[in-house]
């Protein structure tokens, strides 16, 4: 295990408060939400209070706009499939950022190869995108606009509520990916005017497995998961009840907390990001200094490539990521980082560190003591340098690419 | 995901640096892949008596690039062609799938470098 | 809460065992499995340790094979859409059983309106299917039988190894949906020659919000969540660790008691059989005597309507379910009992009793010694009788039927 | 699911049976949908002095049904006709939304019982 956890975009440890309220819901109340005598009428009730406080916290006018599903990246394709196939009549054009998570991007991939068109709205070099050109994208043909509330590498946060007011007025739906951004900042759908957006719970100390989509009223949505006809015939599936539970319950921790959190994140990431751009040399702060998560600092340190500076930081005890190609299941440079207009070896020398509720400054301290000597050390290795660039490199060897068929 | 073996060379690696006069230089890899390695080696009596490397990459690049040039040293030019990334990625315990194509080409990088000392040879 | 549980078909309670080994996950093994550092590994090979175990217990191959998902239902709309998907070139035509769980006719109900063909074979009266009229079914142009392995109802058990002979012969995929048989009766891929099959964890005292689709190796298989790639790129999403793991122990811990359970459950129901026939007048046992759950007994009342029955039942502390129209979410009458050739009122009049572990012989005596009380107070309720029966108030009252739009 | 009365009502049913030369019947409801009731009243002096029930149907079926023959003893014929399904549903504290449109017709079966003694009457 480490020490140090550096990665709460990723995920974070659900809080024993959470587990404590689900554990009940597993062996004592475990009725079926749809059987009729009590024991199945005590967990209905249960998610039904559950769907209750999460519309509350959201904002939502009524709890039946909250459909739970079983993770962010399924209330994400419910949201788009759904959506489109809702509207495919209506038109076949979605327009979306060039940097949204995988969970958006690839719903959309796959609708592209059924006919649909997406228009993917290029981001500024500190990583938001302008509400005019997302605007501008809109044609007749529209039938949604997918625009992310908080980016998962760069944590900066999209003017969702500007493009709102654009898309409310053409009747065209507005779903946001709020998945990193619940617990982080204030999430209202009615100041966002998202019609949909998508929240998973593992991300503020909830379980893994539980995701939800608020769908506001009035929003033609078909399900892509077809059978009995749960969660008002939206997503069917016996309702993942303590899961429900563990959702709502740190969903309430988190936004009692946020605020506080959020000044104590936000004044540990400028000493953070201070310490770092102080101690070593050619390191890039990307994205956004201010319209950005509180807890995300997000670097490119030059000649050198990011997984190797997670494992070297993992030998330290720090856990952290890299936007790095090797770092994910893709082999690929971070999208996100290149559509800010980095090349690609910037994007693969990326280090995202996300802090949380127990982040500490000992912690920060600690990862700015190490971080210069593993940079060095691999600067050291690397054949790149101020005279060979991998720029350079690239005119010299440029016939050396291979096929990206994994 | 990596074998003990990976992360024994991942943060021990052999050999790193570039030999100043080198006999052959090999260099493999795409920075836009993520991974580039840079082979120097020193031949004498068409033995491999030296070799170092430098690498930009992930875990299993650095990892292969420093298994190679421990296999490599005090071998013949022969046997030293004879080193596939296969061979490399077994003598480290295997590599994740995903590992294999992109991240394992310091084998390519000696043979490159071996290549390139035989013409060097040849223009002699 | 119900003292006594005889609705183990819909859920079941999650053994404390089952908790424990889920718990560390929640809040200490919190790594995301995608995650490099070793508190992401750690999460990994807990996650592959358990597909492992899944895999061996199902006889597969390989853990390869094994998809987790977020539900039972999630499986089976894997399995249908997903080999759809992927063989929509080839051909359009599909074969299933009329008594299928909603979570398999309402994909392939999906289908249909996008021009796919299905075709849905019946059963006798005792709810089993006869697999040459299954394998007469098949054209040149069914690329997939769904045949699921033991009914939710009835408890049938359908003769899919039968049917997957002639299926492997032609080169058509086999899915059976095996939910409720996993933990109740042998479930071994290779002997059952299934090509796809799902399972879910709350049905064997596992956690609700995780199941898993076995998908045979060389079986073409499209995604039908999209997005990080996770579970080999077949089902996106952050895994679902502690209910990975839960459904691991789960499974060994049911395959473990297995036999032993279901020599009980059978002589438990057939003591029920006895019970309810000798003290119940004008009672029906639905379904094969024989081959059928263990833990499954499943009646029909005459003159007499299911959730009545359920709520009587219920204020004696006792918890089941009905096939009735009321008892679930659609008003229908059960699909399944219709199938098997009895009238809706038949159908309404059904009482579903499925035991399980903790099931004593003491409670069984305690449902034969109430259940007579019971059907005898709404027989007298009933405007039905042995002159005025379903069927003549039917030829009386004809006309006054309502439209089914909810 | 079912409020209190609902259940009240289900499980202490008022008025079950049927009147044995009753003045008017009234049958509502299909076996195919699962609810069928019959309602057969007495009345004198233009008020309904009985009224009894018999029902097929869940739970919801069963209330309304005993609900509406609470409501409309000692009630004007005029009075009864003023019974809706929505005011049995309401003197129930309400009733669960899938339940509303098949199982809530004692009031169609009352107006209906109604409807067959004016008949008889004009018959005689
Ligand atoms: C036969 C059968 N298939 C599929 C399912 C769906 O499983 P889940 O509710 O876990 O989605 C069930 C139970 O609900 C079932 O009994
Ligand atoms: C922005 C964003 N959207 C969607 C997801 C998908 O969430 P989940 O992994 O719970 O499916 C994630 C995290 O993985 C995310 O960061």
């Amino acid at each position: 295990m480490n020490e140090i956890y550096f990665d709460h975009s990723a995920t974070t440890p659900v809080l024993p408060e959470v587990v404590e309220a689900m554990t009940a819901y597993f062996t004592d109340y475990y009725g079926n939400p749809s059987s009729l005598y009590q024991t199945g009428q005590r967990s209905r009730q249960a998610v039904e209070a559950a769907r209750q406080s999460v519309a509350d916290l959201l904002g939502a006018d009524d709890p039946k706009e909250i459909i739970f599903t079983g993770s962010g990246t399924e209330a994400d394709n419910l949201a788009i499939k759904g959506v489109a196939a809702a509207k495919a009549k209506r038109g076949n054009h979605i327009v979306t950022l060039a940097i949204e998570h995988p969970a958006v991007i690839e719903p959309l991939r796959h609708l592209e190869k059924q006919g649909f068109k997406v228009t993917y709205v290029p981001v500024d070099k500190s990583g938001i995108a302008d509400p005019a050109e997302v605007v501008a994208a809109i044609t007749d043909k529209t039938i949604l606009v997918s625009v992310m509330l908080a980016n998962n590498v760069i944590g900066t946060i999209q003017p969702v509520g500007e493009i709102s007011r654009q898309t409310k007025a053409r009747g065209i739906a507005l779903h946001t990916d709020a998945v990193q951004a619940v617990g982080n900042i204030a999430v209202k759908v009615n100041e966002l005017g998202a019609d949909l957006l998508a929240v998973s719970a593992h991300k503020f100390h909830g379980p893994k497995g539980i995701g939800a989509l608020y769908v506001r009223k009035g929003t033609r949505l078909d399900s892509i998961i077809h059978g009995g006809g749960q969660e008002r015939g939206k997503r069917s599936g016996t309702e993942n009840v303590p899961g429900i539970i563990g959702f709502a319950k740190a969903m309430q921790i988190a936004e009692a907390e946020r605020q506080v959190k959020a000044a104590r994140l936000i004044s540990l990431r400028e000493r953070l990001v201070k310490g770092v751009l102080d101690n070593v040399d050619e390191a890039i702060y990307l994205g956004d200094p201010v319209r950005r998560l509180p807890g995300n600092a997000c670097f490119s340190f030059k000649h050198i490539e990011g997984e190797s500076l997670v494992l070297h930081l993992d030998m330290m005890g720090i856990a952290a990521s890299s936007g790095s190609a090797c770092a994910s299941h893709s082999l690929e440079p971070s999208h996100v980082i290149l559509a800010m207009g980095y090349s690609a070896v910037a994007a693969h020398g990326s280090l995202r560190i996300t802090m949380g509720r127990a982040t500490t400054e000992a912690e920060v301290d600690k990862l700015i003591d190490v971080l210069p000597g593993i940079v060095a050390r691999l600067r050291e290795m690397s054949p790149f340098s101020a005279e060979a660039t991998a720029e350079t490199f690239m005119a010299e060897f440029g016939g050396e690419e291979h096929a990206h068929d994994h | 995901m990596y074998s003990e073996k990976v992360m024994d060379h991942f943060s021990n690696p052999r050999n790193v640096g570039e030999i100043a006069d080198p006999d052959g230089v090999g260099q493999v890899g795409n920075p836009v892949c993520g991974d580039v390695m840079k082979l120097t080696i020193k031949i004498e009596d068409d033995k491999i008596s030296d070799v170092k490397f430098k690498t930009f990459g992930c875990g299993a690049a650095v990892a292969t690039s420093s298994m190679v040039t421990e296999l490599v040293i005090g071998k013949t030019i022969e046997e030293a062609l004879a080193i596939s990334n296969k061979v490399v990625a077994e003598a480290l315990d295997g590599l994740p799938p995903q590992k294999m194509h992109c991240s394992n080409l310091a084998a390519d990088a000696l043979h490159l470098a071996i290549e390139d000392y035989r013409a060097k040879q040849k223009a002699k």
